[in-house]
C-alpha cells in the first residue's frame, strides 16, 4: 500500500489557527469571535494582526452564536472559536434558530473535540458533536484528520456560503497530508485503495486506519481507506463504491457510535446496499481523564482497535 | 437554499421620501394593524394577538416614522436602521407592519400560519419573506443577533441604529443577560433594545410567575442607559420617548427602552390579561373586536 | 390481522397530565418543575392537588434542568415540563453534565414533540431530540404512542432510578393500547406478528404503521408491526428476531431520517443482521406551520407514506 | 451505574464533635492544602492551582469551620450543610480539603488526573466519590443545583444551609442570572453564594476580556442581599464575613458573598495573574512554590 509520512506531530488546532491567519490576511470579510479561550483555539495571529476583527465575548457561548448570526448581517463571515461541547451541546438552540433555520454563514469551529482532550475529563469531552450538527438540516460537518487538512478546512469554508462546523482537536498528532491540498467540501479522500475491506476514518482515526491498514497487509488483507472528513453531506458515491467492491465496512470516529458518522453511514448502507459494518467508536459511555493514547487504548479508539475490527467483519461477508 | 439572496426594491413605496406628520396618520395604520392581527389569528384559530395588540403602537411608529429605512430589502441592510423581533410569537403585529409599509404584499397576510406560507407562525428568514432578518420564535436569542449587527455596522462604518424587542417574560431567559452585560461591556451603543413591559407571560403575570423585581434598576445595574415609556400605548408618548432614546445612542452605552404596554390594547376584553397570549378570538368575539376597530386603510 | 380500535381521540400530553396526577397522589418523592407552560403540559391538577411540589421556573430552561437535578438531592423525583425543542437542544449541556454524567433521577418530560405541533412552525418543531437525549450515555429515551401508553410510561419512569427522556405530542391522536397496560421501559410491544416486512414504529407513527399494515393485508402483505416505545435502551432481541423472519424492514418515526430510531436499527443490523431498510421520517428538512394532518402528509409521515416504503423495501428484499 | 449509591461513615473523624478553635489550626489545613493543590498539578502537567489557590482559605474554612457536616457521606445529605462547587476547575481545592477532612485517604490525591481515578480533572459524582454531589467543569450550572438543593430542604425541612462557589468570569454565563432572578423571586433564603473576585479568567483579567461592571450592584438589583469579604484569603475575615451571611439567611433573601481574592495566593509568582489560570509549575517552580509553604500536616 501507498505509504504516508508524518511530516511532523502537530495539533489539528493550530491548523486551524494558521487557516484563521491565512484569511485574516485574504478575506476581509472574516471576523472571529471567542468565548474566552484565545489560546486553546490558536488564533492569537490572528488577532493580532486583525484586532478590530475580533470580538471577545466572554465565557457565554450562547450570545457568542447569536452575535455571530448579527454579524452575518452587514456581511461579515464569523469564525466561532470554543471548546467542542460548548459549541454544540451547550447552544444547539442558538445554532438551531439563529444560524441553520436562519441560513446565517457562520463557521462554528470547535476544538477539544473527542476524548483526545486528555485530562480534563467528561464533562469537556463531548462524544456526541457529530450527531448533534449533522441532524440539523444544511450544517455542513467536518472533521480533518491533521494540521495540513485542518488548515486547508479552515481557508475552504470561508468561500463556502452557509453554517458550517468545523471539529478539530488538542493533541499532537501525526500530519501527513499534503501542506498544498485543495479542500473539497464533501469529496471523500481515497487513501489506499483495497479489495477486502473498507475502512472509512474521519479526524485523528484517520491516521490510525492508515496504520492499521499497513499491519492488515502484512496479514494479506488488502484494506481501502476513505478519509471522510466532511460527514454531512456525505459523499454516498464513494462510499457505496467501495463497499460493492469490499462487501464489509469498517467506521472508525473519536465520537459516541451512536448518532456519529458510522450510523450515517449504516443508515445509508440499509437503504442502499446492506453490508456487515463493524464500529470503532465509543461505546456509549463518557470519557474520562487520562493522556490522549491511554484514552485512545482503553476506548478501543486506536490503530489495533480498528485492526480487530476488520477481522471479525471479515469473518462476516 | 442557504445561499438564495433575496433582494427587492418597493414599487409604490418611497416611502422615505417623507417621514409622515401626524399622528392621525400613525394612529390609522394603528387601528388597521389591529384589524389585521386579529383577522390573521381568528382565521387560523390559533397565534398571539395580546403581545401583538401591546405592540402595534411601537411597532407602526417605529417603521413609519423612526426608522431610516432603504427603498427596499436586502439581507446586509447597509445605510438602513435595523429592527430585529426578538419575542417571535408576536409576529402577526410584525407581518401586518411589514406588509403595510411595503415589504410584501398585504393579501398574503391571508397565508398566515397556513402551510406553504412564507408568513411562519414564528418571523423566519427559511422562506425569504423580505423584512425579516433572523428566525425566532425560541425565545432570548434576538439580543445576541441585534448586537451582532450593530458591531458589523461599525465594522462597516455605517453610522445607522439598531432596533429590537424583546417580551418582559422572555428576559428571564439568561442568553439575554449575556447580551446584556456585553452589550455595555464592549460599549454597542448603536443599540435600542425595547422591552414589552406588559407584566404578562403564559401561565400569568410575570409576578405570579417569577417575580422580576425592578428592571430599571437591573438594566442599570449592567450598566445601560434606561429610559421609560410610561404609556406605550400612546404614539406621542413613543414618539417622544424613542426620540429620546436616539439621542442616547452613540454616547458609549446600548440603550433600553422600558416600553410599558397593555397586554391586547385596543380590544377590551383582551386587555390586561395573559389569557389571550395565545390565543384566538371566536366568530362573535373578532366581531366586537373589529366593531372597536373600524377600518382605516382597508382590510386585507 | 389483529384490530386495534380507537377508543376516542386524545393527546399524548393529556395523558402524561393523568399520569402526573397519579404520581401525586401516589408517591411524595415526585415534584413537577415548568417553565411557564402548564397549560400546555396538562399538569395543573398536579399544580392544584399538590402545590408544594410544584416549582414554577418562568423562561429559564436551563435553570430547570439545573434546579431539577439539585432537587434530585435530598430525594425528590423531578419531572421537568416544556417544549421538546427546550427540554432538549435547549439544555444538551445542562442536562448532560448537571444530569446524565451526574446520574440524576431527573424525568424531562416534553411536549409538542416533533412536527405535529402544527401552526407555530419548524423553531418549535423539534425533529432531533430523539437523537440529541440516544447520545447521552445513560439516558432512557422513550417516546409513546397514545394516550393511555403516555399515561402508563409516566407512572412507570418514577420507579425507576435514572434518567429519564419521555416524548409526546400535541395533537388528538387515536387512543388504541391498553387501559390499564404494564409499562415495561426497553420492551418492544408486537402489536401484529406478520411475516413479510418488520414496521417498527414509535410515538404518533405507531397508529399509522397499523393502518399501514391493515391496508398491506388487504394487498396480500403480511407486514409484521413492533411498538418501540424505548428507543434506548433499544429492544436489540425484539428487532433481530422479527427482520430475521421478514429479511426487510421499515422504521417510522416523527423526527429526521437522521440519528433517530432509524439509524439506531441501522446500525444495529449493520453489525448484527444487514437488511434491507427504508426510513419513514423526515428527509433532513426544518418543519413549517400548517395543521398536523397537512404536515404529516406534506413530510411523509403517515400511513400512505409506510405504505409505499414497505412496497419498496419488499422489492429489495 | 446509575442507581449505585454511595454512602459511607467516617472512621477516624468524628468531625463535626468540636470545631476548630484556632485560626493556626486552620492556617495549618491552608498551607498543606496550597502543598497538595501544587503537588497534584504538578505530578499530571496540567490542572488549575490560580483559582484554586485564590479559594484556599475559603474552603478550608467552610469545611473545618463553618458548616455542619455528618459524619458520614451520602447523597442526599440530610440534616447536614450542602456544598456545591460550580467552577469545577479549581478541583485541586476541594480534593485535598476533602481528603484533608476524611472524605477519602488523602493517598488518593496521588492519582489526580490519572486514567482510572475517581479525582477526575473536574469533579464527578459518576466514579463515585465522597464528597460530590454533582459534576461541574462546564461553567454556570452550579448554582441553579444548589438553588435545587436548597429547596428540596425547604420540603424536607431540614434547617441546613447550602454554600456554593462560583468564578467572577464564569457570571458572564447566562444560566447564573436565571438561577440569580429565580433565587430571589422564589425566596431560597437557605442559601449562601460565594464568588470568587479574582478579577481574572482565561484570556486575561475580566476587565480586558469582558468587564462585568459593579457585580454588588448587579446582585442587589436582583434582589439579593448581598456581603463583601474584602480580604478573601484571610481565615479571620472569611470566618466573620461568612458568620454574617449565615446570620442573613432565613430572611426571605438568598445571600450572596463576594470574597476577593488574589489568583494563585501564597506562591508568590503565581499571585494576581491569569496565567496561572491552568497551567502546571515545572520542577524548579514547584521546588520554589513549596519552600514558600512549609509541610503542616504531611504530604501525601
Ligand atoms: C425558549 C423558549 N421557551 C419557552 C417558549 C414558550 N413561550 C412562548 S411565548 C412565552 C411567554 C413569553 O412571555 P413574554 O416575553 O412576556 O411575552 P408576552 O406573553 O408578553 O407576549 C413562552 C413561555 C418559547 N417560545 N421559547
Ligand atoms: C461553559 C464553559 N465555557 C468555557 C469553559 C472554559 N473555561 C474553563 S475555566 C474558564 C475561566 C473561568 O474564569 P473564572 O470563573 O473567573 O475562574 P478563574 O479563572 O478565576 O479560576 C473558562 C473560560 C468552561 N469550562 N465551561
Ligand atoms: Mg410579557
Ligand atoms: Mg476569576
Amino acid at each position: 500500500m501507498k505509504k504516508y509520512v508524518d511530516q511532523g506531530k502537530n495539533d489539528t488546532r493550530s491548523g486551524f489557527g494558521a487557516g484563521m491567519t491565512e484569511l485574516g490576511r485574504t478575506n476581509p470579510k472574516v471576523v472571529a469571535l471567542c468565548a474566552d479561550l484565545i489560546g486553546s483555539l490558536k488564533i492569537q495571529q490572528f488577532i493580532d494582526e486583525n484586532p478590530d476583527r475580533f470580538f471577545q465575548i466572554g465565557i457565554a457561548e450562547a450570545n457568542m452564536m447569536g452575535i455571530a448570526a448579527g454579524l452575518t448581517i452587514g456581511g461579515k463571515i464569523p469564525f466561532t472559536g470554543t471548546f467542542a461541547n460548548f459549541s454544540t451541546g451547550r447552544v444547539y438552540d442558538q445554532i438551531r434558530q439563529s444560524i441553520a433555520y436562519s441560513g446565517k454563514n457562520v463557521k462554528i469551529c470547535a476544538s477539544h473535540a473527542g476524548i483526545t482532550l486528555g485530562e480534563d475529563g467528561a464533562t469537556h469531552q463531548i462524544l456526541e458533536d457529530i450527531g448533534l450538527m449533522k441532524m440539523l438540516p444544511g450544517m455542513v460537518v467536518i472533521n480533518p484528520c491533521d494540521y495540513n487538512q485542518t488548515k486547508a478546512a479552515t481557508i475552504a469554508i470561508a468561500d463556502y456560503e452557509g453554517p458550517v462546523y468545523l471539529r478539530f482537536g488538542r493533541p499532537k498528532v501525526a500530519n501527513f497530508t499534503p501542506v498544498d491540498q485543495k479542500f473539497e467540501i464533501g469529496k471523500a479522500v481515497m487513501l489506499n485503495e483495497g479489495t477486502d475491506v473498507t475502512i472509512v476514518a474521519t479526524g485523528h482515526l484517520v491516521w490510525e486506519a492508515l496504520q492499521a491498514a499497513e499491519a492488515l497487509e502484512t496479514q494479506g488483507v488488502s484494506a481501502e481507506v476513505i478519509n471522510i472528513h466532511t460527514i454531512k453531506p456525505l459523499d454516498d458515491e464513494a462510499i457505496l463504491k467501495s463497499v460493492k467492491k469490499t462487501g464489509c465496512i469498517v467506521t472508525t470516529e473519536e465520537h459516541n457510535y451512536l448518532g456519529g458518522l458510522g450510523e450515517s453511514i449504516s443508515g445509508l448502507l440499509a437503504t442502499q446496499h446492506p453490508t456487515p459494518q463493524e464500529f470503532v467508536a465509543t461505546q456509549d459511555t463518557f470519557g474520562e481523564s487520562g493522556t490522549p493514547a491511554q484514552l485512545m487504548e482503553k476506548y478501543g479508539l486506536n490503530n489495533k482497535a480498528i485492526e480487530k475490527a476488520v477481522l471479525k467483519v471479515l469473518k462476516r461477508k | 437554499m442557504y445561499t438564495q439572496k433575496i433582494a427587492i426594491t418597493f414599487e409604490n413605496h418611497k416611502q422615505n421620501v417623507q417621514k409622515m406628520a401626524k399622528i392621525e396618520e400613525i394612529q390609522d395604520i394603528v387601528v388597521q394593524t389591529r384589524r389585521d392581527i386579529l383577522r390573521m389569528v381568528h382565521k387560523v384559530n390559533s397565534g398571539h394577538p395580546g403581545g401583538s395588540l401591546g405592540c402595534t403602537e411601537f411597532l407602526v411608529t417605529l417603521y413609519n416614522e423612526l426608522m431610516d429605512l432603504n427603498d427596499g430589502f436586502d439581507m446586509d441592510g447597509i445605510g438602513e436602521d435595523l429592527f430585529f423581533l426578538s419575542n417571535g410569537h408576536i409576529s402577526p403585529v410584525f407581518y401586518s407592519v411589514l406588509a403595510r409599509k411595503g415589504y410584501f404584499d398585504v393579501d398574503e397576510l391571508n397565508t398566515f400560519r397556513l402551510i406553504d406560507s412564507r408568513l411562519q407562525g414564528h418571523p423566519t428568514t427559511h422562506e425569504g419573506l423580505p423584512g425579516v432578518r433572523i428566525a425566532s420564535g425560541s425565545l432570548g436569542q434576538g439580543m445576541s443577533v441585534a448586537i451582532g449587527a450593530a458591531q458589523a455596522k461599525k465594522l462597516n462604518n455605517d453610522p445607522k441604529l439598531v432596533y429590537s424587542l424583546h417580551g418582559d417574560g422572555e428576559l428571564q431567559e439568561g442568553q439575554n443577560w449575556e447580551a446584556i452585560m456585553y452589550a455595555s461591556g464592549k460599549k454597542v451603543d448603536n443599540l435600542i433594545a425595547t422591552i414589552d413591559l406588559n407584566g404578562q407571560q403564559i401561565d400569568g403575570s410575570t409576578d405570579t410567575v417569577l417575580p422580576m423585581g425592578d428592571l430599571k434598576a437591573k438594566f442599570e445595574a449592567f450598566d445601560w442607559e434606561v429610559l421609560e415609556i410610561k404609556e406605550g400605548n400612546d404614539v406621542q408618548a413613543i414618539l417622544n420617548g424613542m426620540q429620546e432614546a436616539k439621542n442616547k445612542t452613540g454616547k458609549g452605552k446600548p440603550v433600553c427602552v422600558l416600553l410599558h404596554t397593555v397586554m391586547g390594547n385596543g380590544v377590551d376584553f383582551m386587555m390586561h390579561t395573559h389569557a389571550w397570549h395565545g390565543k384566538a378570538p371566536s366568530d362573535e368575539q373578532l366581531a366586537t373586536a373589529l366593531e372597536q376597530n373600524a377600518e382605516t386603510l382597508g382590510d386585507y
